[in-house]
């Protein structure tokens, strides 16, 4: 094993164990920290995809997160209340079966990020950053003000959708789902980065002349990533609705988005487990800072700017050294 | 007299691995030294430590009686250094004319002398840099560095890529600055126009010096040595 | 037995005015209640619905807290409260009382210690009413809070709406809609336009030179931002169930110790979560925690001194009171608000007959 | 005479008022390498990016093999058998030698589109790679990241890449540039031999190589070809030696 | 609608495009010119607006209070280029985006410290309260006027002093190069702590002046981030021409939007909800204006690069 492997191993043990002691301990509010981290990671995993591996900075990534919390959302809002979702061409009356909602979720994710894929790939550089940023905020607007679910106030899930075997109440057994997934979604990401599709994919980044020049598209390659890439981050959403047992249209806004690309920067951009190592780092800080100052977030920025200043690559850069890719 | 540039003893690395392991080279006022080697061999490594853009890890630099070791790469320049660097680097989303001011520095070079020089740039004085054909680009960075007005100018391949009347214009016009006084570093791979300007060689095989001498030495069994030729 | 309290409010980022003031007003009547038996955790919710669920899930499985209140939002508190009371927990408005927890939503676990959200509105309506404006120029953000608002003035208004505009959440500049307002012919200005938005359009209002009076819910003229609007401010009619000025003992208390401690004039958002401490406190003189059932009637008996003087719970726990108009004065420099007239007497509100409880 | 593989015709390009090339017609035969030379900003990279269709002619078209490339574009002419090198060295900086050059012959391959087995596992990929990068005279330098290599490494890396596409012809802009005396020899010794493999369309200012390697020269002035010829018939041309050769013929 | 109202309510589109110039200014100089992602700037409006209105309070005067602004706004900014910003040209942009951010949470709880967490009182100062009456009847804020006059000389400013100095050139190089213009000889780190000091004045300016007439409260910067990054991006990156023809449309987009849009959906609905749905699309306007403008022009309106 070579130092970044024993530093990814690291990780992922020690948000299993976390989540296990804390649980063993009684801690239940740790082990929903260890839970919270583990999907806010799945999320960013689906950006890395894209950033990391296809060097597309989606400013916009809170669109698919927020998506998937609103198919979770709905899909439940329907089924708890009795009220069909629609009546044509058959009756269709919700659902609290998280495996529909996480297809669901993808699929949804998968096709707007399609259209804004599609869209968007037409511009490169800080325009791309923008325009996704764009549509980010059409939805989160649109998401604002239309009062079918709840507008800003959101939408209430009130019993956490049910997983069949588990009981999806009991924290630590939504942890262990929630970490799996993680660990199945890290698996995938990086079996892509090592396949065909992954060696273009990393070209895109580097060079989409060379890339058009040995016959290969760009645009396509750049835009299966990209739907990929919100079908993760969806799936990502309709845990984290399940998490909060709520979606509100704050899970759609700009702060989401960057919070992500900041999980990822921190964690060291274009490594397997930088969504994991970033996000882990970010809320602990944030939930061990919080109980110091009022003025919490003074530090936090100023412990934020140290990493950036003195952590090249991001954690997983500083602890496993190399460059990336590697 | 001590020398224009004096370098002693050069060494310097890219990360872990070492590019040059003890390069020494002396140009005196006026002088026109040839720096030569095959392919990776640390010429351009050498450059870069000479106009601070890339930190030695040893060795003594000085330039017009100043030790360069601790200056940054600015104010090594503002002491005379003009380069005209591998892979041209004209600055791509500025024109013609930009380029050329953002390098001027008091001295008898102006853009119109530069304009004398290359006609082309005055024709495409309003052109970016990134539409130019590449021999425009390479009349353009050595018009760049003759702006500053160098004491001595660091010619980095600079005929690559350009048309044999232009390369012998210019060729022609380094002749000129020599005769004019002109102290010129200068790396390239036609040796025939080498020997016609350069004063001294200095060979370099894997990031050493392995050879000094006049050019009219470097010929035949040397040449086919040190430079495959 | 002691009592736990977890206080999730704003304490940071924008609007973090209002939760400091909630804070400190709860606090100031724990502290002269010197109770050992009650115990207060406080969290910051960064006006994040997210983080607000994060909190309650802290605070109902960490600190195992008994109360949850202090919330500002009606979003976080939609976010917050369905799931806090499904746990058996009780939750203590002391600002936001979004109209789905105060009808069907309502919950035997969750009280309302400040009204419910459209009272402010609604009371301005019939103020409007009142004063006989034929025309109304009505105005508020698109969004939940903002389409209740004009609901609600328009539950009691009975002239005519001449316009009805919907603003941009968070929007700072108003110079079209002023240009609108100019435009219409109507005899008076609401709008709700809480936070900064109030701060900016009552600037720019005041520069537009526009001579019409203005009727608006308590939010943009409260103590907490009246300073930074200025002298713009005063003349403005505003609705609340509390004003400083509210004649009883415990009020003139609860001013004097209030500017005292903290060196500034109470707001709303203080004086709310002042009676929500009292209402606490007063429960836990009649009944243990543990026993959920006689708590909760406690504190349905909600007998303590509230400033509000009246005070007590219809049907759906919410608050039946009177509602107030206030001026903006100013008074020896300061700004400030002035009781002008009561709007509404005894009024509960309109959701409480949905509430099956 | 052979069919030509590729052939010109009347291939016009402006930028603004001015013709980068303007009507310019010329055809690669099998087996030959064609040289074209004139001076800087004669428009020989322009042609060469309407040949590989990174630019669009404003008319013109280009034939390959009897067929009319309208409308397909650079990575479709890529597939189709057109590799090409750049003036500027192109390659994927972050990636090893190796993985440059199995990315070139994935693109070869033509299927992208395979999500899970690793592609540097791939036995057949990495075969040709190899033999490219022995062809090219960059072997032993597999792992080295291309950011790393010397300039002139880099230009032996285009030519292996170009290699890997299994081409049909080679474009080849300047390849020579750089590369020092003996590296151009070598590459003239590797381009002489490929020219049986296919045809090379070949812009270059060494004018040593130049006349060493090509079969045929055509020459390239303000977007025009003034001349196309033998190297000795260009060689002793009046009108090309006042506008490009200089003395040094 | 009438006319002399139509009419007015253009001059508010414009007049609001000039003030989203000046919040964007600064932005362009450093985002567009230097090439920096400065999420911080929207924090240094803030500072702006929080020294002239502490110094307003202080001293009385609102001109002392501007001045503070500008003043404190430059101090901060050459301290963060000093201290942070300069690290990271050589790095990833998005180490940028990572600082910048910590940038935004330090600024924000630090004014928080100093200042409390209530809106602070800044109003228009005397000599430009009041409005004046424009040709047509139409009335018009004197201070709004100002804030025109101040964004189109900003306007005009950093147009020469980047197309036609010196300076602006040896910027734009650093931008393009930075090691190369260094190794040209010219002092590419003091040039840039100085052009992001003065990117930051006017980034403190406009928070002064555009605060006067809003808001002035700790987290006012935020969505005047994200609009000028809008404004920039329309007009294309680099270019002052197109950062001002950029605000020009986005405010005149944003205005006309709020103003029009609910009379259209008047004309096939109920007017509580056209009201609704009009403002529902009113907010996501400007967004849509970008994305449309990206789509066709990729480069934004006069983009010299992609
Ligand atoms: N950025 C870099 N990182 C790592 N190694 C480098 C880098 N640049 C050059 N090298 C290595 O340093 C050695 C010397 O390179 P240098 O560029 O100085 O050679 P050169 O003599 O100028 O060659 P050329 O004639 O090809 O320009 C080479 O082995 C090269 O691989
Ligand atoms: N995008 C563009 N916009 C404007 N002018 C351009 C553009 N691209 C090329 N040109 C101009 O077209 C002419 C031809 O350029 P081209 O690069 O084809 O020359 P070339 O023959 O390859 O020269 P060299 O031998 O120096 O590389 C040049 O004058 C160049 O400045
Ligand atoms: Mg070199
Ligand atoms: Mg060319």
């Amino acid at each position: 094993m070579n130092r970044a492997q024993i530093v990814n191993a690291a990780l992922a043990l020690g948000l299993l164990g976390f989540g296990l002691v804390a649980w063993a301990m009684g801690e239940t509010f740790l082990v929903t920290l260890a839970t919270k981290v583990a999907i806010l990671a799945i999320a960013g995993a689906g950006l890395n995809l894209v950033l990391g591996f296809g060097g597309l900075v989606s400013f916009g990534h809170a669109a698919y997160f927020g998506l998937g919390g609103y198919s979770a959302g709905i899909l439940a809002h329907h089924a708890l209340n009795y009220t069909p979702m629609f009546e044509w061409p058959f009756l269709f009356e919700g659902t609290t079966s998280m495996p529909v909602i996480w297809i669901t979720a993808m699929v949804i994710g998968a096709l707007a990020a399609a259209l804004i894929g599609a869209l968007s790939l037409r511009t490169t550089g800080v325009y791309f950053i923008m325009i996704t940023l764009a549509f980010g905020q059409m939805i989160f607007y649109f998401a604002i003000s239309w009062p079918a679910y709840g507008g800003e106030d959101g939408l209430p899930i009130y019993v956490r959708n049910g997983f069949p075997g588990l009981n999806t109440l009991d924290p630590v057994q939504f942890f262990g789902l929630t970490c799996a997934v993680l660990f199945a979604v890290l698996g995938l990401i990086a079996m892509l980065a090592h396949s065909r599709f992954g060696l273009a994919l990393q070209a895109a980044r580097q060079n989409r002349q060379r890339l058009m020049a040995v016959g290969i598209r760009p645009g396509g390659v750049l835009l299966v990533a990209f739907v990929i890439s919100g079908a993760i981050t969806a799936l990502a959403g309709a845990l984290y609705a399940d998490l909060n047992r709520f979606v509100s249209p704050s899970m759609l806004s700009w702060h989401l988005s960057g919070e992500l690309l900041v999980f990822l920067i921190l964690g060291g951009t274009g490594r397997l487990f930088a969504p994991l190592a970033g996000a882990g780092l970010y809320i602990t800080l944030e939930h061990l800072l919080g109980g110091v100052s009022d003025h919490w977030q003074f530090f936090f920025g100023l412990l934020l700017l140290g990493v950036v200043l003195f952590a090249r690559g991001g954690v997983i850069g500083f602890l496993a050294g190399g460059k990336r890719h590697g | 007299m001590s020398a224009l540039l004096d370098v002693e003893d050069l060494h310097a690395a890219y990360g872990a691995s070492q590019a040059l392991f003890g390069v020494s080279l002396r140009i005196e006022e006026g002088q026109a030294l040839a720096l030569m080697g095959r392919n990776g061999m640390g010429k351009t490594t050498t450059i870069a430590c000479i106009t601070r853009m890339m930190a030695a890890s040893g060795g003594r630099i000085s330039f017009a009686g100043h030790d360069l070791a601790r200056l940054p790469s600015h104010k090594a320049a503002r002491l005379g250094l003009g380069l005209v660097p591998e892979g041209r680097r004209a600055f791509a989303g500025l024109t013609v004319r930009e380029n050329l001011m953002a390098a001027a520095r008091k001295g008898e070079w102006t853009i119109e002398k530069v304009c004398d020089l290359f006609p082309r740039l005055a024709e495409r004085a309003r052109q970016r840099a990134e539409t130019l054909s590449g021999g425009e680009q390479q009349m353009l960075v050595i018009g760049r560095a003759l702006m500053t007005n160098p004491k001595l100018l660091i010619l980095d391949e600079a005929t690559e890529g350009l048309a044999p009347v232009v390369r012998a214009e210019i060729w022609a016009a380094i002749r000129e600055l020599k005769a004019q006084g002109q102290s010129i570093l200068v790396v390239d791979k036609s040796l025939r126009e080498l020997a016609a300007v350069a004063d001294d060689c200095v060979v370099l095989e894997r990031g050493r010096d392995v050879w000094h001498g006049p050019p009219e030495a470097l010929s035949g069994e040397l040449a086919q040595r040190y430079l495959g030729v | 037995e002691p009592v736990k309290v977890g206080m999730i409010t704003t304490l940071s980022g924008g609007g973090a005015s209002l939760g400091i003031d909630t804070r400190d007003g709860f606090m100031l009547a724990v502290e002269e209640a010197g109770n050992p038996e009650l115990e207060v955790v406080i969290e910051d919710d960064q006006r994040k619905p997210e983080v607000a669920v994060q909190l309650s899930d802290e605070l109902i499985q960490s600190e195992e807290v008994d109360i949850l209140t202090g919330i500002v939002w009606s979003n976080l508190a939609m976010a917050v409260v369905p799931g806090a009371v499904r746990q058996g927990k009780f939750y203590l408005s002391t600002n936001a009382a979004p109209s789905q927890l105060a009808g069907k939503g309502c919950h035997e676990n969750y009280f309302s210690v400040s009204y419910q959200n459209d009272n402010l509105h609604e009371a301005a309506g019939q103020y409007a009413t009142d004063e006989g404006y034929g025309s109304m120029f009505i105005m508020a953000p698109n969004y939940p809070a903002g389409q209740d608002s004009l609901s609600g003035f328009k539950r009691f208004y009975e002239g005519e709406v001449a316009s009805e505009v919907y603003t941009q959440l968070g929007q700072t500049d108003y110079a079209a809609e002023i240009a609108q307002i100019r435009d219409s012919d109507a005899d008076a200005l609401f709008f709700f336009l809480p936070g900064g938005m109030g701060i900016s359009f009552m600037k720019q209002w005041a520069e537009a030179g526009i001579d019409m009076p203005v009727v608006g819910p308590a939010f943009s003229f409260s103590q907490d931002i009246l300073p930074a609007i200025g002298e713009a401010a005063v003349g403005v009619k505003n609705t609340a169930q509390w004003s400083k000025d509210i004649d009883n003992e415990a009020n003139a208390a609860f001013v004097a110790a209030f500017e005292e401690k903290y060196d500034r004039l109470p707001s709303l958002y203080a004086a709310q979560g002042y009676d929500t401490a009292r209402l606490i406190l007063s429960a836990m003189e009649k009944a243990e925690v543990s026993d959920a059932d006689a708590f909760r009637e406690a504190i349905r008996a909600a007998e303590f001194d509230s400033l509000r003087g009246k005070f007590s719970f219809g049907p759906n726990q919410h608050p039946v009171q009177d509602i107030y108009v206030r001026e903006v004065i100013s008074e020896d420099g300061t700004l400030t608000n002035k009781i002008a007239a009561t709007a509404m007497t005894d009024r509960g509100d309109a959701y409480a007959e949905e509430c099956k409880m | 005479m052979a069919d030509p593989i590729l052939d010109i015709r009347g291939l016009s390009k402006s930028f603004g008022a001015l013709k980068a090339t303007d009507d310019v017609s010329l055809d690669l035969r099998p087996g030959e390498i064609h040289a074209l030379i004139g001076p800087n900003g004669a428009g020989k990279s322009t042609l060469i990016k309407q040949i590989s269709g990174e630019i669009a002619p404003d008319a013109g078209e280009v034939v390959l093999r009897g067929r009319s490339l309208a409308g397909i574009d650079a990575a479709g002419r890529a597939r189709m058998g057109m590799a090409r090198s750049f003036q500027v060295s192109s390659v994927a900086p972050e990636f090893t030698v190796l993985q440059n050059v199995v990315l070139a012959a994935q693109g070869a391959s033509g299927a992208t589109f395979r999500f899970f087995r690793p592609v540097m596992r791939d036995a057949g990929l990495l075969q040709t790679a190899r033999d490219c990068i022995a062809q090219a005279g960059l072997s032993g330098r597999e792992a080295v990241p291309a950011a790393e290599l010397a300039h002139g490494e880099r230009r032996k890396l285009e030519i292996a890449m170009a290699l890997a596409l299994k081409p049909a012809l080679f474009l080849l802009d300047e390849p020579m540039a750089g590369m020092g005396t003996e590296g151009a020899t070598a590459l003239g010794d590797l381009l002489d031999a490929l020219r049986h493999r296919a045809p090379i369309l070949l812009v270059e200012h060494d004018m040593d190589a130049v006349f060493r390697l090509s079969d045929r020269v055509s020459v390239l002035v303000y977007g025009r070809v003034i001349a196309t010829g033998t190297p000795d018939e260009i060689r002793t041309d009046r009108e090309v030696q006042r506008v490009y050769l200089g003395e040094e013929a | 609608m009438s006319m002399i109202l139509l009419i007015e309510q253009l001059l508010n589109g414009l007049q609001s495009g000039l003030m989203l110039f000046l919040m964007a200014a600064g932005l362009t100089l450093v985002f567009g010119v230097m090439g920096l992602i400065n999420l911080a700037h929207g924090s240094l409006y803030m500072v702006g607006a929080f020294a002239c209105a502490g110094v307003a309070a202080a001293t009385g005067s609102f001109w002392l209070g501007l001045a503070a602004s500008i003043a404190a706004a430059a101090a901060a900014g050459a301290i963060v280029e000093v201290a942070v910003i300069r690290r990271l040209y050589r790095r990833d942009h998005l180490d940028q985006v990572l600082a910048t951010f910590a940038l935004i949470l330090i600024f924000s709880e630090g004014t928080r410290w100093l200042y409390g967490s209530f809106p602070l009182y800044l109003n228009v100062p005397e000599a430009l309260s009041g409005s004046v009456t424009l040709p047509g009847g139409i009335r018009y804020s004197l201070f709004r006027l100002a804030i025109i006059g101040a964004g189109l000389a900003v306007a005009v400013g950093l147009f020469l002093l980047i197309g036609k100095t010196r300076i602006g050139v040896q910027v734009r190089a650093g931008e393009a190069d930075r090691e190369m213009i260094a190794a040209l000889g010219v002092d590419i780190r003091r040039l840039y702590t100085l052009v992001f000091a003065l990117g930051a004045a006017l980034a403190g300016m406009a928070g002064a002046l555009v605060g006067t007439i809003q808001s002035v409260q700790v987290g006012m910067g935020e969505p005047v981030l994200i609009l000028a990054f809008v404004v920039i991006v329309i007009g294309g990156i680099g270019s002052i021409k197109g950062a001002l023809i950029g605000a020009l449309l986005v405010g005149l987009t944003d205005t006309m939007g709020r103003v029009l849009l609910p009379s259209v959906f008047e004309l096939f609905m109920e007017t509580s909800a056209a009201t609704s749905v009009g403002a529902a699309l009113a907010s996501m306007a400007i967004y849509i204006l970008m994305a449309l403008v990206l789509i066709v022009k990729p480069g934004g309106l006069f983009g010299a690069r992609a």
